[in-house]
């Protein structure tokens, strides 16, 4: 009888790192400026923001869900805190953080009451969601809008430096560690996969399922609000639509970092990765000068190329 | 009241002239908005509804409706059918896809509907549509910062808008015809997507890579370029900006050389003001040119062409003082939604 | 038929929502019903119909095509070169786009098959190199449609608006045909369980490619109609179209798990969203809440689809639904 | 026609490997036109995987594949149809989402992509018709039908495609002993006109009655092929498992049952079941039988919190309760599990790891150190569950092997009542006799077990007591020395009440 081990981690993990670190090296044949200290530490202060909505994500997409409200979470997230710090109010400028943070869970909940009491597909629900934050947030700048502003503490967190590392990096680091940890010790994260794969056994098995959903998408949201937090400190205000450009990328980075589309299978340490090759990708053919078209293919390509290979070894290994 | 003010309709170089039969009023008017989730729109609606608010306009007017059909051409297509179907008098639009008008504009020519549109104009000499100068803009941007570096410059950043837009193209080439003048320069360009956090990301990527600049033309999303600019410790250089009020903010704080200037989003009342005076029977140009609300970096004042207690993402063009007294941001934000 | 409308209940619930939006709108719209207000519904209708026939074939076999708008561009900025000519031209020009949507679609389905990649994923970065295509052919939006051949598309046949009779034609000529043949049923075999079609002699790798080469026709028909609607070529459609083409077929009681639903159902279902946009033109709604209550309606009709869940009375049967 | 003709089909040097595991070993079999050939194996013999091979479904690694005595590729099951070699799956070929109809036209012999062909439908309603399915319609949804209505179909379908070779992979196993009798009544006139059948079961009866020629497999090698008769039933069972097994059943309690653990009074659901009434004592194995969907696994699934708005009361040790969900069913203080019947879907996550799939239930239960393989070893271990690893994900297992794994993992958390939906089904002998004495076992431990079985045997000598099911209510109780064959059968089919009301 062979004992119980904890499964190797997937070596698909490894392949996003591996990507990133080919781009600079390419890239920093044209332009050796990519080997700088201040390049490198600028990317990785960028790509936290799209690996902390990212990482929210991949808990999503380890369900076996998908969560399109991303960009207006993001916006919304972003908007609030802003608001409320702009309120000159010390108080509301104080819970400016935990607010956001609230309301990204707050819509995580919503999305979870449809996708789990009313099974409407995540990937319709969640996109009726967002419309309907794209329509509260306009609504509401038709009233008086206060002025907005991010507080120190936000630009701190977005665009300060810790130990030479950018804030966000850290944080976005200490939150995957401190998230992977919880999915790890509660057992969490097996019902995530658990549902990803096969939600009518897990529930058989006498989990509560909708409990696990609620609090995916809650996490999720959450993280999308820190997203939108972070970006409204980077960007120093917060403006509609300042989500948008997050959408599309999530999902890429959370699958070139090997985690399945269809659940189940994955992790948070590979986002990291596949966060780190997104970023950088976007910002080596955004410095490359090249027209917008041809860096629109060889973004497709690229992915394709790298999904490609990943999905082929995974063959050629089993 | 004759609200008609002539003064406010300047033509575009080499614009003809257009002119409708006089229709009496009180008139029937629509606006067809495309997408309505940035803060320019809103301003751009909030902006139409205040100026119908307005007593003098609110006379004239019977029934005025706003519809945002998104980024759908088609859509709004149907949306421009759908008044002209319903017998209304004037339909004022920001195009999705300037191309795409052809059709419509012979079923408003049938039906007796006045079309204007504004901001993002078609490629048509049939109606009347209000806008500034694209190129102008992009020309006047780049003019101001190549006067403050005494025409002289090594290495321009150009942060540019939305790919495949017109408007995007046509700013471009303005700053082009100045700065394809310059000898020796190079002009490193980078895609911002008229979005702040974007332009954030690219320009700090331009800089790390690139250095320093001696200036800088921005589009829409300059307070990204600024913060960028900040963060990498890059000196001040002379910069083209636009004017959301939180850039107007950081370029009196830092007191940048250069310009502020950019599409008002009041053009939306204008283009109603055009539209009633159409309706009226003035004859108009065919291409309006409103003036460019600018500021030079020297002639910004708190509380005059910004508002520091204001969003930042608030548009600083809040009127054009040749047409009707521009609007207060007390008259804009106050707008309550609910006041139909 | 108790069976029937057992296994159609989610597209008559779809056809009723919709003669109800229709009727809210034609109620509200000064004109009232004429074939000048349906025309203009249609042709706007129409395009996100094909549009969501596109996606209908890729969820069908438990796919999803996030390029449909991405091949819509590319078709529209096609067509608005190569459908400016006369006669045998426009015929050609025609063949021309519907074969390039082919061609995109034969290729998603060829990396799905062979690469073994999720649809989903696939679709997202053939998308990426879609758009860029069709940057390449209308770097900015222009070009000329036919005028006469547009005219012929989107106006109306005898009091009857074109849109419709095409999008009848559609369903009458093409999609119930194609539910008796054996490439009809294996869609939806595939979809609903792949292993069962396998073991059943269905050859699954045809079958999957083939839907997402439909899929790419019916993207290609989107942006072909799109471009007869606006008579010019815009590489910048693709986002509007793809979120949407999704939400159609879900409203349309299409199951996003593959193997249930009807092209009928998800052109029905893109008819119910462009109908609650166009509810908005006469709503009277205040301009800034009517996103708002437009996302809400979207919620509201997709929640109509999902409400049966609430009265299931055995738990296991909400899985898998 | 004489069976010593050309083989239909015969298998030269055989192989199947899937990484490490072997599958098949160097295995030569022949099956001919004209008889019944049965293949017997313990569970992970490799059955299905001969099978999957006939059929067209997977490749030998080595090895050749003779039709009609010429070497031939099956690449995929078309193929294999398109040679007479037709094969109704242990997993079911049937298409959940589409009606019964076009499940029947689907890949019909000769369809290709074109034109769907309705001549099938008449005979498949003739087939129908012999084995009892006459009630299936054809325009019923395939999701929508019992798992015993599922296999008449399959039969159905398998029979239209006019095979020369028929594969039954436990094709029969959720059908009742009536119904499986018509099937074979049907087989044998298939046989008759010259068509090879390759039967495999785990029910011996049924090989008995049926097979003209055995073959045994033992871990996946091919051990000897005899004609039905040759030897006796402890002989066969000790080539299979390789070993004597005297009792497939163990003994009987001696001590009467303790305490009532588990009261369900006038339980009811809407459509369902209607006023159904058992009591379980701490200690008794009670069985629930009766035909497929007649209400015995609403029962259980009432008591595990899957159905709403039910009527009635259940009491656990005395104290009324609600049992709202299976979280809730299997907390302590309630002490519930159960083993669901559909193994594939409801039981496993085929995908996850055997190690995976053991934890689940057990996560997050106080008291239960869910991650600690210890626990689930003793049941493994008597199950003789046969793995690479713990790793292996549950899908590479055989059909059989997945059962006990579903098995398993509820047991380890000893719970008060345990509730079986056909624990036994797709089982082998060996396993059978180890799951029997399990469950023995843990009664006597005090475990109350409600077990619903269509194996009447178990009622027979392993329950205490049977409630016998019809039309969603309990129309007998057996108990003691009415527990019969003849008993169970007449109940099942109502009959004790309609000769009352007849009389
Ligand atoms: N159990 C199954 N269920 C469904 N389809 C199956 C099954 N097994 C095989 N197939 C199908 O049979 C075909 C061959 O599958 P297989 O995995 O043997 O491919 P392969 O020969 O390994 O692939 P490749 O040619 O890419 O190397 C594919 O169409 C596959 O989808
Ligand atoms: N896809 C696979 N990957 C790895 N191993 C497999 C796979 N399929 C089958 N096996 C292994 O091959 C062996 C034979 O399995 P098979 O399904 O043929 O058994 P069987 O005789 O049908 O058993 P049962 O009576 O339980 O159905 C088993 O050990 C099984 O684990
Ligand atoms: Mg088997
Ligand atoms: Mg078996």
């Amino acid at each position: 009888m062979t004992s119980l081990r904890l499964s190797k981690p997937d070596t698909d993990t490894l392949v996003p790192f591996i990507g990133a670190v080919a781009l600079i090296l390419c890239g920093s044949l044209v332009y050796p400026q990519f080997l700088t200290l201040t390049y490198l530490g600028q990317q990785l202060q960028i790509s936290a923001f799209l690996g902390v909505i990212a990482m929210g994500a991949t808990i999503v997409i380890l369900l076996g869900h998908i969560d399109l409200s991303v960009p207006w979470v993001v916006g919304g997230a972003a908007i609030m805190s802003t608001a409320l710090v702009g309120s000159g109010d010390a108080l509301l400028g104080a819970i400016a953080i935990p607010a956001a943070l609230l309301f990204g869970a707050l819509i995580g909940v919503i999305n979870g009451f449809g996708v789990a009491i009313m099974r409407i597909p995540s990937m319709v629900w969640t996109l009726a969601v967002n419309s309907m934050l794209l329509g509260v947030a306009v609504l509401n700048t038709g009233g008086f809008n206060p002025k907005g502003e991010a507080s120190a503490t936000m630009v701190w967190m977005a665009s300060g430096h810790l130990l030479g590392l950018p804030v966000a990096f850290v944080l976005w680091m200490a939150l995957t560690a401190g998230l992977t940890l919880f999915l790890g010790r509660s057992g969490f994260g097996r019902y995530l996969a658990a549902i990803g794969y096969n939600e009518k056994a897990t529930f058989l098995s006498g989990v509560g399922t909708p409990r696990v959903i609620f609090t995916a998408f809650a996490l999720a949201g959450a993280c999308s609000a820190l997203g939108g937090v972070l970006l409204a400190g980077y960007a120093n205000q917060a403006y509609q639509s300042m989500g948008d450009p997050y959408l599309l990328p999530t999902i890429a980075a959370v699958v070139i970092g090997g985690t399945s589309i269809l659940g189940g299978r994955g992790g948070l340490a590979g986002t990291i990765g596949g966060a780190l090759f997104i970023t950088l990708l976007t910002s080596i053919l955004s410095v490359m000068q090249i027209s917008n078209a041809w860096r629109s293919i060889i973004f497709g390509l690229i992915i394709l190329g790298v999904l490609l290979f990943q999905n082929l070894r995974r063959k050629a290994a089993s | 009241a004759e609200t008609y003010r002539p003064e406010c309709f300047a033509a575009a170089p080499g614009s003809g002239e257009i002119s409708y039969e006089a229709k009496d009023g009180p008139y029937k008017i629509a606006f067809v908005n495309g997408f309505a989730g940035n803060d320019w729109r809103i301003q751009a609606i909030q902006s139409a509804k205040a100026w119908a608010a307005r007593p003098e306009n609110a006379a004239k007017i019977e029934d005025f409706k706003v519809v945002s059909v998104g980024n759908d051409s088609a859509a709004q297509i149907a949306a421009i059918d759908n008044f002209i179907a319903a017998g209304y008098d004037a339909v004022t639009f920001i195009a999705v896809n300037p191309t795409a008008f052809e059709p419509v504009i012979r079923r408003a020519a049938r039906a007796g509907t006045v079309l204007v549109p504004f901001d993002n104009v078609l490629d048509s000499d049939k109606v009347v549509m209000v806008n500034e100068s694209q190129i102008g803009l992009g020309h006047l941007k780049a003019q101001t910062v190549m006067d403050a570096l005494g025409g002289k410059a090594k290495k321009i950043l150009m942060v540019n808008g939305l790919p495949g837009n017109a408007t995007d193209r046509d700013r471009r080439v303005g700053m082009m015809e100045v700065l394809g003048q310059v000898e020796g320069l190079e002009i490193v360009e980078v895609v911002g997507n008229w979005d702040t956090g974007t332009s954030q990301k690219v320009v700090s990527d331009a800089l790390a890579t690139h250095g320093q600049f001696d200036g800088v033309v921005s589009q829409h999303g300059a307070a990204g370029t600024i913060n960028a600019m900040q963060a990498a410790g890059h000196p001040i250089v002379p910069m083209g900006v636009d004017a959301e009020n939180g850039v107007r903010m950081l370029m009196d704080e830092l007191n940048i050389p250069g310009v502020s200037a950019s599409q008002s989003p009041a053009l939306s009342a204008i283009a109603l003001e055009a539209a009633v005076a159409l309706l009226e029977g003035h004859t108009l140009p065919q291409n309006l040119a409103l003036p460019i609300p600018q500021v030079k970096a020297e002639d910004l004042a708190p509380g005059v062409n910004y508002f520091p207690d204001l969003p930042k993402s608030f548009n600083t063009g809040t009127g054009f003082a040749e047409c009707f007294e521009p609007f207060t941001p007390e008259e804009l934000l106050g707008q309550s939604a609910d006041n139909n | 038929m108790p069976d029937f409308l057992r296994s159609n209940r989610r597209e008559t619930i779809a056809v009723a929502v919709l003669v109800l939006l229709l009727a809210l709108y034609l109620g509200t719209h000064p004109r009232g019903a004429s074939t000048y207000v349906l025309t203009i519904w249609g042709n706007q209708c129409l395009i996100l119909a094909l549009a969501a026939a596109a996606q209908f074939f890729a969820v069908i076999v438990r796919g999803i095509d996030l390029s449909v708008g991405a091949i819509m561009a590319l078709c529209n900025s096609l067509a608005s070169h190569v459908l400016g000519g006369t006669g045998i031209d426009l015929f050609f020009g025609c063949l021309l786009v519907v074969g390039a949507g082919l061609l995109a679609g034969v290729v998603n389905g060829l990396f799905i098959v062979f690469g073994r990649i999720q649809p989903i994923v696939v679709t997202l970065a053939t998308a990426s190199v879609l758009v860029g295509l069709a940057l390449i052919l209308r770097p900015t939006p222009g070009g000329a449609i036919d005028y006469d051949l547009a005219d012929a598309m989107t106006l109306d046949l005898g009091g009857v608006p074109s849109s419709l009779i095409l999008g009848a034609l559609v369903v009458v000529a093409f999609w119930l045909p194609l539910r008796r043949t054996g490439l009809g049923m294996g869609l939806y075999a595939v979809g609903s369980s792949e292993q069962a079609a396998f073991q059943s002699g269905i050859n699954v790798r045809l079958i999957r490619i083939a839907a997402f080469g439909l899929a790419g026709v019916f993207a290609a028909l989107a942006g072909l109609y799109f471009s007869f609607v606006t008579t010019t070529g815009d590489a910048g459609i693709a986002p509007n179209f793809t979120l949407n083409s999704i939400a159609a077929v879900v409203l349309g009681g299409v199951a996003l798990r593959g193997g249930v639903g009807s092209l009928i159902g998800a052109m029905a279902g893109a008819f119910i969203l462009k109908t609650i946009g166009a509810l908005m033109f006469f709503s009277g709604l205040p301009p800034l809440a009517q996103p708002f209550v437009e996302g809400l309606i979207l919620a509201g009709a997709i929640s109509i689809g999902g409400a049966d869940v609430l009265r299931v009375r055995n738990r296991l049967e909400v899985f898998g639904r | 026609m004489s069976p010593d003709q050309n083989p239909i089909v015969e298998l030269v040097g055989i192989s199947k490997h899937y990484g490490a595991t072997a599958a098949l070993e160097g295995v030569d079999f022949a099956c001919h036109a004209g008889e019944v050939h049965a293949v017997l194996g313990e569970n992970g013999a490799g059955k299905s995987t001969l099978m999957k091979l006939i059929a067209g479904v997977i490749q030998p690694t080595e090895g050749q594949v003779r039709v009609d005595g010429q070497p031939c590729t099956l690449p995929n099951p078309a193929a294999a149809v398109a040679r007479g070699l037709v094969c109704m799956f242990q997993e079911l070929s049937l298409v959940p989402d589409l009606t019964v109809l076009e499940n029947l036209m689907l890949g019909a012999p000769g369809t290709g992509l074109g034109r769907l062909r309705r001549d099938v439908v008449a005979p498949a309603r003739a087939v129908l018709a012999r084995i009892d399915g006459g009630h299936i319609r054809m325009s019923a949804r395939v999701a929508d039908l019992s798992l015993a209505e599922r296999q008449q179909v399959e039969i159905a379908k398998a029979i239209t495609r006019n095979p020369r070779l028929l594969i039954l992979d436990e094709a029969t196993s959720a059908l009742n002993a009536s119904v499986v009798d018509k099937v074979f009544a049907m087989i044998r006139e298939e046989t008759a006109r010259g068509i090879g059948v390759l039967f495999i079961s785990h029910r011996f009866h049924e090989i008995e009655a049926l097979a003209d020629k055995i073959s045994v497999f033992r871990n996946g090698r091919h051990v000897d092929t005899f004609r039905n008769g040759d030897y006796g039933y402890g002989a066969i069972i000790g080539k299979m498992v390789g070993q004597r097994i005297d009792d497939l059943f163990p003994p009987k309690r001696s001590t009467p049952p303790g305490d009532e653990v588990l009261r369900l009074d006038g339980f009811g659901w809407p459509g369902g079941i209607e006023d159904v009434s058992i009591s379980l004592r701490r200690g008794a194995i009670v069985g629930l039988g009766g035909l497929d969907g007649q209400g015995q696994s609403r029962v259980l699934q009432g008591l595990f919190g899957l159905l709403k708005g039910t009527a009635g009361e259940i009491r656990i040790g005395g104290n009324p309760v609600r049992i709202a969900t299976p979280e809730a069913a299997k907390s302590p203080e309630l002490g519930i599990a159960l083993v669901p019947e559909d193994r594939k879907t409801e039981a496993l996550i085929l995908d996850q790891s055997i190690a995976r799939n053991l934890e689940l239930a057990a996560l997050g239960v106080p008291g239960v150190a869910a991650e600690d393989p210890a626990i689930y070893q003793p049941f493994t271990d008597a199950l003789e569950l046969k793995c690479a690893s713990l790793d292996q994900p549950v899908g590479q297992l055989s059909g059989g092997n997945q059962q006990k794994v579903a098995l398993a993992k509820w047991l380890a958390l000893k719970p008060r009542c345990l509730l079986l939906a056909d624990p036994t089904r797709g089982i082998d002998v060996k396993t059978k006799t180890q799951i029997y004495r399990l469950l023995r076992q843990l009664a006597d431990q005090g475990t109350a077990i409600l077990l619903l079985s269509t194996d009447y045997e178990e009622f027979i000598h392993l329950c205490d007591e049977t409630h016998i099911f019809y039309d969603g209510r309990i129309v007998r109780h057996l108990s003691g020395d009415d527990v019969t064959a003849e008993n169970i059968l007449a109940a099942t089919m109502n009959m004790a009440v309609s000769e009352a009301s007849h009389a």
